[in-house]
């Protein structure tokens, strides 16, 4: 390990990344596709598909639709449930040197606690469970707008998780720093915030949504500035750790996250922007780091008050 | 960042650009496109029109922002090139049909060539003919002449009503997709169903199967049409 | 008046509009600016500058930032006070042939009645009780995020008011339904929706907010997908008129302001690309309507279920 | 729309910008420009150079996304102009010192020339004196010695240091704050402090008085950079 790469080091709950760089759920499938253009190995970690108890084909209709500085999407989970997973991909994620998180949704609170179940079984780093996904009918984020919903979720999740366990936050959340405290006070290991704003989009020859589900979510660099908001609320007034997720497309937005608080970021629709954008990230985080001789990313975590 | 060597309006819609590009595409599969740095956030999925291992050409239209910017484009002017990627058309032989509507042409130039330089090394004497079939005004049709043994074209009515599909081994579709499904329909009636391979189109995003905006259904359950696709077996995907 | 002119005619609480667009609050000032470059009475109407009721000079730092398809601000209602406005700009307004909205704002209960009732002995066609500006310390926001609070507000200035009341609300809200329908319960005449997104921006060389008030308010095309959201789940939820606004640069964007339950329609940022870029959009509205020989903007409104 | 006549390099960052306009702008005044559709979503306050009635000039620096697309435009390409916008440098006469730090040098030129050409009219004899500082390099000096009658370039140190306000009857600043708050106290220093005026620059959204981001703090109360100003009495902007 060299010098440059100890000031990217970070810890999140307990688990080492080897930068801060997180491939963000639902942008990155499994990591297989990514990986054939770039070794995914120069990750900090990846957040794969989320997973439901059972296999789900997804949403009918447009599924993705560009906006101002953003995209809206209505994929609606469409996976091979944790079992497909756990067959197929989880021992690739297991062999590779990067922080394996698997994100896990539900419908009902027994699908999440099936999901949590079936994956105690098997090795992972973190789970990061998903009650924030606005393109699923029922669950999803139903469970991560009141507080008291997301505590009880995370208390019966937290029960039976044998793993570490992120919560991925809605920013349609009544009161997002509310729920984040409820997290950490039912047990969870970090938060993750956040997943894609409840969003709209008409078709005004056809006079009616562009999408079935006729709401998606919006997502990109178009809310990064609510986004470093709530990240930043929210790592105030929180102890466990905050990945940091939304609109992140440059080393700058990353490192605006950090300062807000984050340990981590993910980034999501900036793939779409560049499949190795990641990588351009990572690097500019760390020349930023150097040419300030700021000795790790932890120098600089959450010094905006 | 790849080179453009050219981009001409060929129409008032529709434009042809060839760029430096030193990956050999197969027919049917595409690149993703982007000449812009941040927004539009997502790259454009655009066919192969031509590919020779030295520069790859594309025939897009102008359907909105991305393409608008492209059709700004000049000589010596940057672009950003993923691919190539997803599926091709099969390397099949004996007589091919090759059947196109509007933009879904792009990709049977190359298909063509391909075609026929196999072709000509294994079975001399097949034939690929060719079904173009526009809304207003046809395109490139000397081009397309003087790579395929016959071509057939029809403007303003349906291309699907000039093929017989009892005279063709193989047959290839790209367009709309209510043509390709008449399409199917017709030879499906003659017992023909097995023989076609369509293109399907859909919005994507990260163009390389990661993030199942473009998924479609088939008979063999959901697919990606940026990886799997964008070429299907007919029946897989009209046959639900 | 013209037959195209009547498909463009509307009517909001009662208040008659001859045409559906409305120049939003805190962009173009008293109207004053935009009248030298265009006529405004060619506008729907105008909600100038939010006031209170005592002058105030606003924020210090910086005012403005851009973001991808949006700006952040942080004006902090700088503003000549109610009695200022009364003596130097609304005789100009109500002079003119076009809606006359008058926004107030306030730091303290106190402050919003002692407002109401300064106005109550003038001439306005509507107030527009501004309980939704991120961008004071105390008050302004803080009334438009818990419905109670909201309720509260709108109970007490609906008692002193003897104007007609349009509420504008905050995306901040913790639930834009239920306060919307609070409103409705407590005698408000329309709503109007949304103000701007509690957002951040940091500078990463100075290591601190960009903003001296740390937060300040996003809008712009980048939210527009949330705020047409809102739209449509509020006018869905309420029976009194709502007046959509959030990122409209064009005529598309009004139409489907309309379609998801507006019945009329207020331009801020997009001032901002062109100072006449309200009248494109009322001549978009007016081809669409024509094109598709819909007689009337009533017929559209609302048809997206 | 307008159309640009030449846009041109000067150095590594300054570009000057010639525009077919026809509306004449006074000393001082500055233009929002606007060379895109929607995004950046605010249009760039720029500074006017030169005006003569059918052309308008910008000497423009590329500090971030707009001037950056501005650098890109060529001849023949469209910009959008609003203005000529906010308050001009008052027409005085006697012995004027026009002094500049870096890009605020843009205003003098067509300062220098008006002022020249009221002069010759009304008081011949009189005086305009540039002062242009510049952190490295100097930029367009043989144009301003053309029009001015005595031009006095520093690099690298304080262009205040070079004047004697007790020598002017009036003096205009434009440049860095803290280079036109240096010069303002020296000129206080020496009894001078009504002679001076100064062109202020904010970050700008409307660009015509209506939306308050601009807003400064002047002994007056809060005025608007882009309407009331950017031209202020020095004492208003630094006697608060």
């Amino acid at each position: 390990m060299t010098a440059a790469d100890n000031c990217l080091k970070t810890e999140f709950a307990g688990v080492p990344f080897k930068n801060p760089v997180v491939l963000a759920s639902g942008t990155c499938g499994f990591g297989r596709e990514y990986n054939e253009i770039f070794d995914i190995q120069l990750l900090g970690g990846i957040s794969s598909k989320g997973l439901t108890s059972s296999p789900r084909s997804g949403n009918e209709g447009i599924r993705v639709w560009e906006t101002a500085g953003g995209i809206m999407n209505s994929v609606g989970l469409e996976n091979p449930g944790v079992r497909g997973f756990i067959e197929k991909e989880l021992d690739w994620l297991n062999g590779l040197d990067l922080v394996n998180i698997v994100n896990l949704s539900g419908h009902s609170m027994e699908d999440y606690i099936g999901g949590a179940e079936l994956l105690n079984g098997v090795r992972l780093d973190i789970l990061e469970l998903n009650i924030s996904c606005p393109n699923v009918k029922a669950g999803g984020m139903a469970f991560g707008v009141k507080t008291d919903v997301a505590r009880e979720v995370v208390r019966r999740i937290r029960a039976v998780c044998k793993h570490k366990l992120m919560v991925k936050l809605s920013p349609n959340a009544e009161d997002i720093v509310a729920l984040a405290r409820a997290c950490e006070d039912e047990g969870a290991d970090g938060v993750s915030l956040v997943n894609t704003f409840l969003a709209m989009a008409i078709d005004v020859e056809k006079r009616r949504s562009v999408f079935e589900n006729t709401y998606a979510g919006l997502s990109g660099p178009a809310i990064k500035p609510i986004a470093l908001r709530m990240v930043h609320q929210v790592a105030k007034a929180v102890h466990i750790p905050v990945m940091g997720i939304g609109g992140i497309t440059t080393w700058r937005d990353a490192v605006e996250f950090i300062m807000a608080g984050a340990s981590a970021v993910q980034i999501g629709t900036g793939n779409f922007i560049d499949p190795a954008l990641a990588l351009d990230v990572i690097a500019g985080i760390e020349s930023y780091l150097d040419a300030r001789g700021i000795k790790n990313i932890a120098e600089i975590r959450g010094c905006v008050e | 960042m790849s080179k453009i060597i050219s981009n001409e309006r060929l129409s008032r819609d529709f434009f042809r650009m060839r760029v430096e590009c030193s990956n050999e595409a197969r027919m049917g599969q595409f690149y993703m496109l982007r000449a812009w740095r941040q927004y539009p956030v997502l790259s454009r999925p655009i066919s192969v029109f031509d590919s020779d291992g030295g520069t790859v050409s594309f025939l897009y239209k102008v359907v909105g922002r991305g393409t608008e910017i492209f059709s700004g484009l000049k000589a010596e002017d940057d672009i950003t090139l993923l691919g190539p990627l997803g599926s091709a058309f099969p390397e099949v032989s004996g007589k091919i049909a090759l059947v196109a509507g509007g933009a879904g042409i792009a990709p049977f130039y190359l298909a063509t060539k391909q075609l026929k330089a196999k072709q000509l090394e294994a079975y001399p004497g097949c034939q690929v003919d060719l079904y173009l079939g526009f809304s207003d005004r046809p395109l490139l049709t000397d081009d397309y002449r003087k790579t395929a043994d016959n071509v057939t074209v029809n403007v303003g009515g349906f291309i699907t009503d000039e093929i017989d599909p009892a005279g063709y081994d193989h047959i290839f579709a790209c367009g709309p997709e209510a043509m390709m499904r008449a399409l199917y329909e017709k030879c499906k009636e003659s017992g023909a169903a097995g023989k076609v391979y369509v293109s399907l189109e859909n919005r994507m995003a990260c163009g390389v199967g990661a993030c199942l905006v473009c998924s479609c259904r088939t008979s063999g359950g959901n697919k990606k049409v940026c990886k799997d696709g964008p070429v299907f077996k007919g029946e897989a995907v009209f046959e639900l």
